[in-house]
């Protein structure tokens, strides 16, 4: 049973502190992972260890940075801002940081505002590489928010709370037998799915599209505002495994039980990506609402009748 | 590859009625034909009509400055009979210019205008004989034997003499390839 | 003289001098101090209304058909007076300054304010049926007054304004002639008291009547094809009042009869025949699609007008919704909604029209790049449509959040997803808004565009910031729907300053929005202090695949903004709706004129004394009716 | 090693920091040398296929030799790149758009030279189309003799231009903003007076300090600013559109 003792101001500024840093290292191993699991599909070697760190510093030390506006310089701020805010709303083991005060439903909004700071600098651009890339990557949200939001209303609902705390308490008094994968199988699916979407991996890598879009929203981002979205990737990568793991596998009790759940639900979906082509925009619409989005519903049907 | 026996005999037909045509077989299913300026369009037309000579794939122009003529040939292909006809026409450079088959062959437009920049032939009738390739070129048409292409670089690019002394010790050992 | 007469009183003068002196040059300065003494009056009446009992009547009662007019305002009147009165002193700054020079008819637009302000003050404090009627007449009239200033294609969406608001208005007086039949007066509490007595058909027969009639002004679903063209072709700041506040007098009209007198309860207690459904789910239903059609509607819109008045019709659908929900939570999230749009709506129509004001257009394929030049107009259209998509910082999140975790608590999942797809909508069309209007490159012709006016910016940035600190101290908004929350009679909703906290999941948005700025403030750390200073380039210097940019050669994508959505659902806009109208329009036109053309025939006379002799030996046969 | 390559002036000794003038803080020169270190391992590459060695690159960064072992990974916009990959001949087309491609990276960039077109004008030494020899044109970093290259040669020059990365002396990006003025002769002599890039390379040296003698002079006084220019003189570039229907506010 995690002991949530009610964090006293010391206690709340270590979380503040530590849960982005935890977030952002646990998110380049990430990134890391997903490399080389794709350079082994492809039968290469693979980046060394450190890759995603060079990046990122090089990146950040080029000596000239351009800009297309005081937006553009905004939205990095708030690239960075947007995730760092939702890593300190989601509860992971022993540090709890302010999941008492906003739920489930805050957390997924919060998780919108970086993609809209990265859609108004990208706009300030002024490339139309980038707008397309963004009018891409908002079509894609629609998609792939409508199964994804039942699979959330779905869980609220069978754990009878959105307050994320009590979600993970819940499934860990219950053991194995109570956790979300095994009460709600159907949802559980529906989530995967579309949380593969929201990574924009390649089923769903129709904003990013290097060969139509030159790299979309990325086209004029270089140096510290190309690094500050190799960090967003971390933490996109970070938060997306760790609330999967929340909301169906479990929560973490100890970091030992918690890292490879968060680390097997990446490996599902990078194995899946470096597998599949690029879907086209209406297409990757149609699919959602049709396979995963019907596999929510059932899932829910099924939850409303027993609840 | 069948050789085709019935040719010349269908072309000779053809071709009587065309005056100052020469025709002469060459190697596999090539034919040459040499016509007089003039009577080249009625050449192709005919090609064209009768025998399936539909696809005219380049014309080609040779620069004779001895002759002072310039030689121009149309590579004409028939997928019925599978074979090559090239029509040999030679103008005179002085004056430059040709009438355009345009209306026979479209593609005959882009070749025309590519000559027209390289060569400086004016072909008459043809769309547009505006910029092709060298779209900031205001040289002479470079093509032209008498453009000195090797001066033009010398002058342009900047020519430097490059005697570096590791080159002059590979080449004392006998050139770079050792044995 | 009560405060009620006060307030009556002095927005009637405003009226008629306004209407008088409206071309003097500061009559707009006139109309903000008004709205301003107007506003404290409203706040200087919320003393006794406090504990949703009271109200402040009026000495003014006219006796009309042996019946006593009563005009008297309770919470729920006060609240919405509030917004009125509010909207009115922004919308008169908007028109006070640089703005007031270029229009022709200054005259009218301010005229026309006013007499909005005071039909709506009518209506709000109504004290028995007849006065409602007669005070929503007043309102509708009113509006159309404001509507048609324009002429040409506005007067043609103000004519068909009409049409709806006049059969709205048939409904109502009908449900109300019903109620004089049934009980005998028009009173409020006699109603209240009669409802359980009456008949589940003559229940349905109110709740149809009465719903059909304020449902048309507030534009739900069947009846939301007038409210776009309409409020998008009136002037400037009359448009922004119109689309904040006019639809709202709708939901107040529907709290007022079927919330209060008729109660939710026994609505849900109206079992529909065949479906498993009752009447209040029903209209949830309603609400719901008035969520999600309009909000995609106004995704395909090239007109930013058009696309914020679409906005507006799928936003009355979340405020129904949440108020039909009943818990205390659902409530006090419709009722907050309410004002939290008024708040970024107008900001965002304010914003709109300036810059219609600079660059003479508002068709999204005309504009692009004016983030350079109009940089203030940006900011608050930017946290205008923060607020109208529901994100983090601003108040719209707060009220949409209160909405879905209501839906949560009472187990109605499929609510909350239409919800959610209403919400995803909005995201999607705000983005193309302010992308296809404030980013991208810059036109050329816009290369000398200045910023809007002081008197245009402010009153923009101000709603803005009232939309940011209701976001960040919801507790200030909580505060004044609890006044309306007990006068509905529903328990109020235990809250903080910073948010709400339940058993099954709480909202601060003290903490939520204090950790975004500190952790925007890092961000912004980060960006400065690591990494080499930044430098500014033109939007020629970009990547074109190798091609040289120039400002002949338009290098920016805006036209048809979700191609991909387009392909996909452009199907779907058959515009059924549309057709129904035309078809209704269609049908009315030739029964009028079979009339007519009977009417023709030469000896009409005979036919009237024929009716004539019909007429009289009915009313002999059983000794008249 | 560095007698093989012609280079342009004398090679120069000091590393890539930015010349400032006080001593750097010890702090400062770690920073430094862990960037380095860091802009070694990680480089973003631009191959700007304008010959036939374009074909060479797949199997170098693919599964077959696969450069993203040493950090080596392709990059589609010159924004993102720090490694410019000439692979083949340059016609005076081609050169245009090179250079604005050079322009558009950020510094510190590196460019490589494939094959001998880029060295001498290769087997298109005598042709009045192609460029002679790139590095009068844009610094260049290494050029790789041959026509054209392998993937074993273009790996060997990738790794010798990461160790002089790594101990910083790949700094011939700098000769661009410190001797814009000759570069820019040199351009405006092939492509005429006209010539000028959107990119105004001037502002940035001086923004950044790189900005020295040879920065400016004759031929950047012709380069009025290309910002004003192409902003300005748009109106009567474009026809006054009537302005549709003054939307009757």
């Amino acid at each position: 049973m995690v002991e949530i003792a009610n964090p006293g101001m010391l206690e709340l500024v270590v979380d503040l502190v530590l849960m982005p840093i935890v977030a952002f290292v646990v998110g380049l191993a990430l990134v890391l992972m997903a490399r080389r699991v794709r350079a082994k599909i492809e039968r290469r070697v693979g980046p060394p260890f450190l890759q995603p760190v060079y990046d990122i510093v090089k990146l950040y030390s080029k000596r000239t940075q351009i800009s297309h506006g005081w937006m553009h310089d905004v939205a990095i701020m708030l690239l960075l801002g947007g995730f760092i805010t939702a890593e300190i709303f989601l509860p992971v083991p022993g540090m709890s940081g302010l999941a008492e005060h906003g739920d489930l439903l805050t957390l997924i909004y919060i998780m919108m505002v970086p993609m809209l700071g990265m859609a108004l600098g990208v706009g300030d651009c002024a490339n139309p590489n980038g707008s397309i890339g963004i009018s891409r990557a908002l079509t894609a949200m629609l998609a792939y928010d409508v199964p994804y939001i039942i699979a959330v209303v779905g869980a609220c609902m069978v754990y009878g709370t959105s307050n994320l705390v009590e979600i993970v308490q819940i499934q860990q008094a219950g053991g194995p037998a109570t956790w979300g994968i095994v009460t709600m199988p159907l949802l559980a699916i529906a989530g995967l799915i579309s949380m593969h979407g929201m990574l924009g991996k390649e089923p769903f890598e129709i904003y990013i599209a290097p060969a139509e879009i030159a790299t979309g929203p990325m086209v004029e981002m270089s140096g510290k505002y190309m690094g500050a979205l190799f960090v967003m990737q971390c933490f996109q990568l970070y938060t997306v495994g760790v609330l999967y793991t929340t909301l169906f596998l479990g929560g973490g009790e100890m970091w030992l039980t918690f890292l490879p759940k968060v680390f097997a639900v990446i490996l599902v979906f990078v194995a899946i990506t470096n597998l599949f082509g690029r879907l086209r925009t209406e297409d990757v619409i149609a699919w959602m609402w049709k396979w995963p989005t019907g596999i929510a519903l059932l899932g829910l049907l099924l939850v409303m009748i027993d609840v | 590859m069948t050789q085709p026996k019935n040719l010349p005999s269908s072309l000779d037909i053809i071709l009587h009625e065309i005056p100052g045509v020469r025709m002469t077989p060459k190697e596999g299913r090539r034919i040459r034909v040499d016509s007089s300026p003039d009577s080249l369009p009625a050449l192709l037309e005919l090609l064209k009509g009768r025998m399936g000579f539909m696809h005219l794939s380049a014309i080609s122009c040779v620069d004779w400055p001895e002759t002072d003529e310039f030689e121009l040939i149309y590579h004409v292909w028939s997928y019925e009979q599978k074979s090559l006809v090239s029509a040999h026409v030679s103008i005179s450079r002085d004056p430059g210019r040709f009438v355009s088959v345009y209306d026979i062959h479209t593609p005959a437009g882009f070749y025309e205008r590519d000559i027209h920049e390289m060569f400086g032939v004016v072909f008459v009738g043809s769309p547009n004989l505006r910029k092709f390739i060298l779209t900031s070129w205001d040289g002479p048409p470079p093509m032209l034997k008498s453009f000195d292409t090797l001066g033009y670089v010398n002058e342009t690019y900047g020519w430097v003499d490059y005697q570096p002394d590791w080159l002059r010790d590979v080449e004392g050992k006998g050139g770079g390839i050792e044995s | 003289m009560s405060l009620l007469d006060l307030l009556l009183l002095l927005s009637l003068l405003t009226t008629l001098y306004l209407y008088a002196f409206g071309n003097h040059r500061n009559a707009g300065h006139l109309g903000m101090v008004v709205y301003a003494v107007a506003t404290g009056l409203v706040i200087a009446m919320a003393g006794p209304l406090a504990d949703g009992t009271g109200a402040v009547g009026s000495t003014f009662a006219p006796v009309m058909l042996g019946h006593v007019l009563s005009w008297s305002m309770d919470g729920l009147g006060w609240f919405f007076a509030l917004l009125t009165t509010g909207a009115a002193f922004f919308a008169s700054w908007y028109m006070s300054g640089e703005w007031n020079a270029e229009q022709p008819n200054k005259r009218i637009q301010h005229g026309t304010l006013a007499l909005n302000v005071f039909c709506m003050l009518l209506l709000l404090s109504s004290g028995d049926l007849l006065s409602l009627f007669i005070g929503w007449e007043f309102v509708s009239w009113a509006a159309f007054l404001m509507m048609t200033q324009l002429g040409s294609h506005a007067a043609r969406a103000a004519f068909r304004y009409m049409l709806y608001a006049l059969a709205g208005a048939m409904a109502v007086f009908a449900a109300i002639l019903i109620v004089k039949a049934q009980i005998g007066s028009f009173a409020f509490a006699d109603l209240r008291a009669a409802v359980p007595a009456l008949s589940d058909g003559l229940k349905w027969l109110l709740f149809g009547l009465f719903g059909l009639g304020f449902g048309v002004k507030m534009a739900i679903v069947p009846f939301h094809l007038w409210q776009a063209p309409a409020y998008s072709f009136t002037p400037g700041a009359s448009s922004a009042f119109l689309n904040a506040v006019s639809a709202r007098m709708g939901l107040f009209a529907i709290l007022l009869v079927l919330g209060k007198l008729i109660g939710f309860a026994t609505l849900s207690d109206l079992a529909l025949p065949l479906i498993p459904m009752d009447a209040k789910t029903l209209l949830m239903w309603v609400a719901a699609i008035t969520m999600v059609v309009p909000t995609f509607i106004a995704l395909m819109q090239t007109d930013a007008r058009m696309l914020l008045t679409w906005h507006g019709i799928g936003q009355g659908g979340y405020m129904l919704l949440g108020v039909l929900v009943a818990t205390p939570l659902g409530t006090a999230a419709g009722l907050m909604h309410v004002l939290n749009y008024a708040s970024y709506q107008m900001a965002l129509v304010l914003a709109v029209f300036a810059v219609i004001h600079r660059t003479g257009t508002a068709d999204l394929d005309e504009l692009g790049g004016l983030i350079k030049r109009m940089p203030f107009t940006y900011l608050a259209l930017l946290m205008g449509i923060i607020g109208l998509a529901g994100l983090p910082p601003m108040n719209g999140f707060v009220s949409k959040w209160m909405i879905y975790k209501s839906l949560l608590d009472t187990q109605q999942p499929l609510l909350l997803i239409a919800a959610f797809v209403g919400t995803l909508g909005t995201i999607l069309s705000v983005y193309k808004l302010i992308h296809n209007i404030f980013l991208g490159q810059l036109r050329a012709e816009h290369q000398k565009v200045g910023e809007a006016p002081g008197s245009m910016l402010a009153p923009m940035l101000i709603l803005a910031g009232i939309g940011f600190a209701t976001g960040f101290f919801p507790g200030l908004a909580l505060g004044v729907v609890d006044v309306a929350q007990a006068a509905l009679g529903v328990e109020l909703l235990p809250h903080g300053l910073g948010g709400v906290y339940l058993a099954t999941g709480s909202l601060n948005m003290i903490w939520v929005v204090g950790i975004m700025i500190g952790a925007i403030g890092f961000g912004a750390f980060v960006f400065y202090v690591i990494g080499n200073r930044r430098y500014g380039v033109h939007q020629f210097d970009n990547y074109a695949g190798g091609h040289f940019l120039s400002a002949d050669i338009r290098y920016h994508f805006s036209h048809e903004f979700y191609p991909g959505l387009a392909r996909l659902i452009g199907p779907w806009y058959r515009g059924s709706v549309v057709n129904m109208e035309n078809g209704l329009m269609i049908g009315l036109k030739t029964a009028g004129d079979l009339w007519h053309g009977a009417f023709r025939i030469a000896y009409t006379p005979f036919y009237l004394l024929v009716a004539l002799a019909i007429g009289l030996w009915w009313a002999g046969l059983d000794g008249g009716f | 090693m560095n007698d093989q390559v012609p280079v342009v002036g004398e090679e120069r000794p000091e590393t890539c920091r930015a010349p400032d003038a006080e001593e750097r803080s010890l702090w400062r020169r770690v920073m430094d040398q862990f960037a380095d270190h860091c802009r070694s391992r990680s480089l973003f590459v631009l191959h700007y296929c304008t010959g036939c060695g374009a074909v060479e690159l797949p199997p170098t960064i693919t599964s077959r030799f696969d450069m993203e072992r040493v950090g080596v990974s392709p990059m589609v916009t010159p924004r993102q790149a720090d490694l410019l990959l000439i692979t083949g001949y340059l016609s005076v087309k081609t050169l245009k758009r090179v250079i604005l491609s050079y322009e558009q990276m950020q510094s510190p960039k590196y460019v490589l030279g494939f094959g001998s077109c880029t060295i001498n004008g290769g087997m298109y030494w005598n042709s009045y189309a192609t460029v002679k020899r790139l590095d009068q044109y844009i610094p260049v970093d290494g050029f790789i003799a041959g026509c054209m290259p392998r993937p074993e040669a273009v790996q060997q020059v990738i790794l010798d231009l990461m160790r002089r990365i790594d101990s910083g002396q790949a700094n011939a990006w700098r000769d661009y903003y410190l001797d814009y003025d000759t570069y820019l002769g040199r351009q405006a002599a092939l492509f005429g007076e006209e010539w000028h890039t959107p990119t105004d390379v001037v502002a940035e040296a001086r923004h950044y300090g790189y900005f020295g003698p040879g920065t400016t002079g004759v031929h950047t006084a012709r380069l009025k600013n290309y910002t004003e220019w192409a902003l300005n003189q748009i109106p009567e570039l474009l026809p006054e559109r009537g302005r549709n229907e003054k939307a009757r506010t």
